[in-house]
């Protein structure tokens, strides 16, 4: 492949440089329509357990019906895992985009790819529409009991929160798609031609008459950069929406300013991690050595590690005021959902979102390899599960019934162990995403052409007096 | 990116140590002033604490007042020095080059000046003395076994700021050993001597600037947590007091610390254009930098109005009587509810819709006015966040009251502002204020690139 | 010289709003006690005044037809207290005896504990404390003056406290009639609790005894009832259990703020209730 | 036989990276010859070696002592005097956290300058043989040469390019 690793001086010495622009096309059109047998077993497994996930859905529905929020509490968390992955992930492409770094090339469209799964989010979502309790108290204002439990809609505009939550979650999708959408277009019109099937068929609809003449390119970089924005901020909202709807105001008197801000920053570390470990899978099995060079999982690692640091620093900041403040919902919570009723699960959630990525990623031989980072990944995304049963299962039974419009939580809740179906439920969500994922990826290149080859422009190797190094250029 | 015209090293030298080897008139009126306002400060300082704080507009329910305000906003402009010089360095950003060490003194003096606040704000400073200063060597009544209390979060905090302090004048003096190589080899007689100590027979071979780089990379990855914890740990002299309903807060932390980085950042950037301005230095802190700057603006100012809405959402979200009085004191009474309008007007929709358009940030009037605004809005802000809070303390509405700062405060705010502009001139006279050697490195560094007919400002890159 | 039998002593008072009448009677005994400076009316105006203990007056209804409410409100001597652990220099903490003390000579003012009372019962010395010459000789002997710039809040007398003590614990002697004490007895319980060995001056003055002060270890305490009733509402409270406000008189002050106070309020029974327009 | 220090002066980098292959070519050793310069030239600019150092270690050291001193001093404190306060725990972890994290992270910085200073040899109370305008953008070819070729190093320096040439010994050539 195109891509060369050549002998720098010293510590740069795995400096690499962008593949030439000429095999590019070709070699990623045969990548996309390639079926290797790794990558058909995977598709496969994650079928199975797609499957295996609508038996253990169609199986609780059967049991428990819609009407109590108690029995999803399993459901709802692996929502809310998918939800935190899929939606921050193109956030990474646009984020780094915006920060015109160079290395983000690669990365960008692996991590846009994800918006496909966003379809899943507003599928899985319809069902917790249902079983989310109303505002309004059903039976009339009882002692010691609110009228209206506590929500961000406070008295609510019409259909709060249901209503809204669903449009702001397929909205969310609909924005990302856009996102892929623009993005990917001057590689669909590239791909039109050499493409063959049903991929000829999209590329040509898709890519709605680009030739890409200047002004093409002006408007496409406009677009992005205002639907990233424009994104950013409806995602950023949409984590304050769902993490106060579905945990935090089913939770009694639970008032807490920043969970919202947890809520968004264990979101954009799974997410920046599953784009690791996807980009060390195609590197390792799916032959991409050529496009992903080991400085993007440099720095992409230094901003998990920043990542990583923030979350456990914002998680301390909740612990130690409610630990001081010491009153009585203050002290319940901390005994729900850290130190006695979820509190293994919690040990696992610190230890594999901040401690053993810390652990791994402190060191920077391991940041400058490939699977160091991959490897933080992993432990994230575990952390990030643990994290979502710890808050959305603990949510969905702190109060059953009228308990729910008490002013807050008077005893502390026993921990609520997941059943046959649940477990389907939980594995069957992580199938279900992978499978859609893997399936995109078939369609669409992995890879952003248009950004590589634009990398490949603003970047070369350049002697300096007896040393070689990289030359970096700086548009504007 | 790089805009303006190539340097060579004779004239950075002698255009960047105008500040030092020469000595205008308007300088020592300059400091003669300042001084004066300073001395007037400290001698009503004085005068406060002989006569007891009865000289100050503080009563019994708001009993923290313009003297923790002031407190908090100068903790936060010190955020700005290792905000932009470690955030800066690491990413690799070129134009860092000028801004760094400007920030870096800036920090180590707003903070020198902070910690009097507290000082002069306890009701006996000369315990206070006994008991802080001391505090490495003789703990306080340590015969008795007392020592200071680290539950609390005034222990906290000044062993968070004495650690930033500490660490902060570190990384300003090995950064500036180069450049007192410079100057040694400039000056004669007595500085001549006093600077050969200080740069510790530096020659600039290849090793101390290997280890010179490396400190620069690694001390900024360790000066930042410690940069984060310093104004959480402020914020929690406020989130730790469960009675003042308003104060008790999970967001504090990052709200802080996000509000530190704005207002710090924008007076980095007022400093610049100061420096500019006085120093004529147009080649080396050029309009680029002052456009980065406000871009890196636009983002720090749109995270802390997120962490400023989810506050006061959350304040209303708990439905409780005694939030929704503190609430309604500083929205819908007068004249806290005016003084909030200026607050967030100045500190984000002001500020923002200037820095959005490229020829008004590139335009250093409206600028430095916009970042004068940045930092009343953020002192309102303190403010706006202490009092309220003390004044509807809790529902027994018989002890409900207001708060008017004395002349004495008043001065006592207005004499730390010239103590930290007098220091910064002073030290202007004795070290440069934008390093040397590194504007030096990133002309070395600088380049370019061809793509068909236009040349792109490029650089080299080590790693 | 902490002795053995002080240990299980843990004070409390209850305050009875059906017999409070207002007189203020026990400010001025507070004030008289405890060497507390003379309120002058700048201190008013300032809102600085010093009272350790102080009769709040709410109004209610609307004019014409509105009732004057009072509450005594003084250190509250929380289990909790949130003042005690903000302080820097531990000048205030929790003693073995249920009350909440401070310590002049340790205080360097820097407020957070006021500040952090949700009662607002924590004075700061903004002046010199100053009396007018006349009044030199009624300070108290047993009381510390204390100096500007030091907290001073409400300390159960504990000056009395400490007399008491050797009174009856120490020299086993009744202190009005001097006769002698069985030892099984020597500790201060109800029946020592009387004038001139340990009642603070604001329970003594009270001419309604709306204020009472026990020991809530002392089975033959006249309040014993109320702390035991206060305690279960607590119990009750804590184990999710409901309190049915409308049949109990006891509460506590500010119960959510969870500071556990020591003292007891005990609700007016109003005969004549406003009718609510 | 005893070395003596020579420095040849050059007016750009091209001249001294020159003089460096020549002193290589000559057969000088590279732990003997350093340029000096007034500004961080990227690495291996001159092909000058790479100098090894260990200033990792410093930071991991100073961190770990100060966790142990800041966990005994928080932990000693609260145990010397022990006094109940707002129902608090006489052992609180969480304060202690906040303080044990700046002590470590304090040490760990006053460690690492130790390390930097120590590490690039400073202070170097006696400096070597240097020259004022090295700080004007001159490069500097610092080599150390037995005596007896100070001569044939100087004709090597010059005919490279270098505008001036210093020695102990005030022999100069330009």
């Amino acid at each position: 492949m195109a891509a060369t690793e050549p002998k720098g001086h010293g510590q740069h010495a795995d400096m690499w440089v962008f593949p030439d622009a000429s095999v590019m096309t070709a070699d990623m059109g045969e990548k996309t329509n390639a079926m290797p047998r790794p990558f058909t077993m995977g598709l496969a497994v994650a079928g199975i357990l797609f499957i295996l996930g609508i038996v253990g859905f169609v199986a609780r529905a059967a049991d428990d019906g819609f009407g109590e929020i108690g029995p999803w509490g399993y459901y709802m968390a692996i929502f809310s895992m998918v939800f935190m992955v899929t939606s921050g992930a193109p956030l990474a492409a646009v984020a780094f985009r915006f920060t015109k770094s160079h290395w983000r090339r690669p990365l960008s469209r692996v991590a846009e790819l994800f918006s496909i799964v966003g379809i899943l989010n507003l599928l899985m979502f319809i069902p917790l529409v249902f079983v989310l309790p109303d505002i309004a108290n059903p039976g009339e204002v009882a002692e010691g009991e609110l009228a209206v439990r506590r929500t961000i809609w406070f008295e609510g505009p019409i259909g709060a929160p249901h209503a809204w939550d669903l449009v702001g979650v397929g909205f969310l999708a609909i924005t990302s798609m856009a996102i892929l959408w623009i993005s990917v277009i001057p590689d669909m019109a590239e791909c039109r031609f050499t493409a063959t099937g049903f991929r000829r068929t999209i590329y040509n609809k898709l890519s709605g008459g680009w030739f890409g003449t200047k002004r093409q390119w002006n408007s496409q970089k406009a677009g992005l950069a205002l639907l990233g924005a424009f994104y950013f901020m409806t995602l950023i909202f949409m984590h304050f929406v769902i993490s106060s709807d579905y945990a935090q105001s089913l939770i009694p008197g639970w008032k807490d300013s920043i969970f919202p801000v947890i809520y968004t920053i264990t979101s954009l570390q799974m997410s920046l991690g599953v784009i690791l470990v996807v980009m060390f899978i195609m590197r390792r099995w799916g032959g991409y050595e050529g496009y992903i060079g080991k400085s993007m999982f440099w720095s992409a690692s230094k901003v998990l590690l920043g990542i990583t640091l923030l979350w456990v620093y914002h998680l301390f900041a909740f612990f130690i005021t409610f630990w001081y403040g010491r009153l009585e919902i203050e002290q319940n919570i901390i005994k729900y959902l850290v130190t006695d009723t979820y509190a293994i699960i919690f040990l696992l959630n610190l230890i594999f979102s901040f401690a053993a990525p810390f652990a791994v990623l402190l060191w920077n031989p391991v940041r400058r390899s490939a699977w160091g980072p991959a490897l933080a990944g992993v432990l994230v995304l575990f952390g990030g599960l643990m994290f979502n049963i710890r808050i959305f299962v603990g949510a969905a039974n702190a109060a059953p019934g009228a308990d729910l419009y008490k002013p807050i939580m008077e005893r502390v809740p026993a921990p609520v162990y997941p059943d046959i179906f649940d477990v389907f439920m939980v594995i069957g969500g992580l199938g279900a995403a992978a499978f859609i994922y893997l399936l995109s990826t078939r369609v669409l290149p992995v890879i952003s052409l248009w950004e590589v080859k634009e990398g490949a422009l603003y970047q070369k190797w350049g002697k300096l007096i007896r040393g070689e190094y990289l030359i970096l250029g700086k548009p504007e | 990116m790089q805009e303006g015209k190539p340097l060579d090293s004779r004239q950075v030298n002698r255009e960047l140590l105008v500040s030092i080897l020469n000595s205008p008139k308007w300088f020592f009126g300059a400091i003669a002033v300042l001084g004066f306002i300073v001395l007037v400060a400290m001698s009503s300082a004085g005068f406060m604490i002989n006569q007891g704080f009865g000289v100050t507009g503080l009563n019994r329910p708001v009993m923290w007042g313009f003297f923790i305000t002031n407190f908090v906003f100068w903790i936060g402009i010190s955020h700005a020095g290792v905000m932009l010089s470690a955030i800066l360095r690491l990413s690799k950003a070129e134009w860092r080059r000028p801004a760094t060490r400007a920030a870096e003194i800036l920090t180590v003096f707003s903070l020198m000046t902070a910690m009097t606040m507290p000082l002069i704000h306890t009701g006996r400073p000369w315990r206070t003395v006994y008991w802080i200063y001391t505090l490495p060597f003789v703990p306080y009544d340590y015969a008795r076994g007392i020592w200071p209390n680290i539950r609390t979060p005034l222990v906290w905090d000044p062993s968070a700021v004495y650690t930033y302090l500490t660490s902060s004048i570190l990384f300003v003096l090995v950064a500036l050993i180069p450049d007192f190589a410079v100057l040694r080899d400039r000056t004669t007689g007595m500085s001549h001597r006093i600077y050969g100590m200080l740069a510790m027979g530096w020659q600039g071979n290849a090793r101390q600037w290997k280890l010179q780089i490396i400190a620069g990379v690694l001390l900024s990855a360790l000066i930042l947590p410690v940069f984060v914890s310093v104004h959480s740990i402020v914020s929690w002299d406020f989130g730790m007091a469960v009675s003042v309903k308003s104060w008790h807060s999970t967001i504090f932390a990052p709200y802080f610390v996000v509000g530190a980085v704005h207002s710090g950042v924008s007076a980095v950037a007022f400093v610049l254009i100061i420096l500019r301005y006085i120093y004529g230095w147009q080649n080396y802190i050029r309009h680029e930098h002052i456009d980065a700057l406000a871009r890196l603006l636009i983002v720090v100012a749109t995270g802390w109005f997120y962490f400023f809405v989810m506050e006061v959402v959350f304040g209303f979200y708990g439905r409780e009587a005694d939030e929704i009085a503190v609430r309604n004191l500083q929205f819908t009474i007068s004249p806290w509810n005016i003084w909030m309008m200026i607050f967030v007007g100045m500190t984000y929709f002001l500020p923002v819709s200037i820095w959005l358009s490229k020829s008004l940030r590139r335009n250093l009037w409206v600028m430095s006015l916009a970042c004068i605004f940045v930092n009343i809005g953020m002192w309102l802000e303190r403010f706006l966040i202490i009092v309220p809070g003390l004044a509807r303390k809790q529902l027994l509405t018989f002890d409900w009251y207001t708060y008017r700062p004395s002349s004495v405060e008043w001065i006592i705010i207005i004499g730390t502002f010239a103590l930290v502009s007098m220091l910064m001139l002073t030290i202007a006279r004795v070290v440069p204020l934008i390093p040397l050697y590194d504007i030096k490195e990133g002309e070395i560094l600088r380049t370019e690139i061809k793509i068909g007919r236009v040349t792109v400002p490029a650089v080299f890159r080590e790693d | 010289m902490v002795t053995t039998n002080r240990i299980d002593h843990k004070w409390g008072m209850v305050v009875d709003l059906d017999r409070c009448t207002g007189c203020q009677a026990c400010v001025v005994a507070c004030q008289a006690e405890n060497n507390i400076p003379i309120n002058v009316k700048s201190f008013y105006q300032q809102r600085r005044a010093y009272q350790w203990i102080r009769i709040e007056r709410y109004w209610e209804g609307e004019f014409p037809n509105v009732k004057a409410r009072f509450i005594p409100i003084l250190c509250q001597h929380c289990e909790n207290a949130p003042c005690e652990p903000v302080c820097p220099v531990f000048a205030t903490y929790h003693n073995d005896e249920g009350a909440n003390v401070q310590i002049y000579n340790r205080c360097i003012g820097t407020r957070y504990c006021s500040v952090n009372c949700p009662y607002t019962v924590r004075m700061f010395n903004y002046w010199e404390p100053k009396w007018p010459k006349s009044l030199r000789n009624q300070l108290n002997p047993d009381v510390t003056i204390r100096t500007r710039g030091v907290m001073e809040k409400c300390s159960f007398c504990v000056q009395r406290l400490r007399r008491g003590e050797i009174n009856v614990e120490r020299r086993g002697l009744e202190p009005l009639t001097g006769e002698r004490i069985p030892v099984a007895d020597r500790k201060l319980n109800h029946r020592q609790m009387k004038e001139g060995n340990y009642l603070p001056a604001c329970v003594q003055s009270c001419p309604t005894n709306a204020l009472q002060f026990a020991d809530q270890h002392d089975e033959t305490g006249p309040v014993k009832e109320h702390f035991e009733e206060a305690n279960e509402q607590i119990e009750t409270r804590h184990h999710g259990g409901h309190v049915d406000e409308d049949h109990t008189r006891v509460y506590r002050l500010f119960e959510e703020v969870g500071t556990k106070p020591n003292l007891i309020y005990l609700k007016k029974v109003d005969a004549f209730p406003l009718e609510k327009a | 036989m005893a070395k003596a220090p020579i420095l040849g002066l050059f007016e750009t980098a091209d001249h001294a990276a020159d003089a460096g292959d020549a002193l290589k070519a000559a057969g000088v050793s590279q732990a003997d010859y350093d340029f000096l310069t007034d500004t961080p030239y990227p690495e291996g600019a001159f092909g000058e070696r790479e100098e090894p150092h260990r200033i990792y270690i410093f930071p991991f050291v100073g961190a770990l002592i100060g966790l142990t001193v800041g966990i005994m001093l928080t932990s000693m404190t609260q145990l010397a005097y022990p006094l109940t306060q707002g129902g608090k725990p006489i052992l609180s972890l969480p304060p202690m956290a906040v303080v044990t994290y700046e002590s470590t992270m304090l040490t760990a910085i006053v460690f690492t300058i130790i390390g930097i200073i120590f590490e690039s040899r400073l202070p170097a109370f006696k400096q070597g043989l240097y020259d004022t305008r090295i700080t004007e953008g001159y490069i500097g070819v610092l080599v150390n040469v037995d005596e007896d070729q100070l001569g044939s190093t100087q004709a090597l320096l010059t005919q490279a390019g270098a505008i001036d040439v210093v020695r102990n010994d005030g022999g100069s050539a330009a």
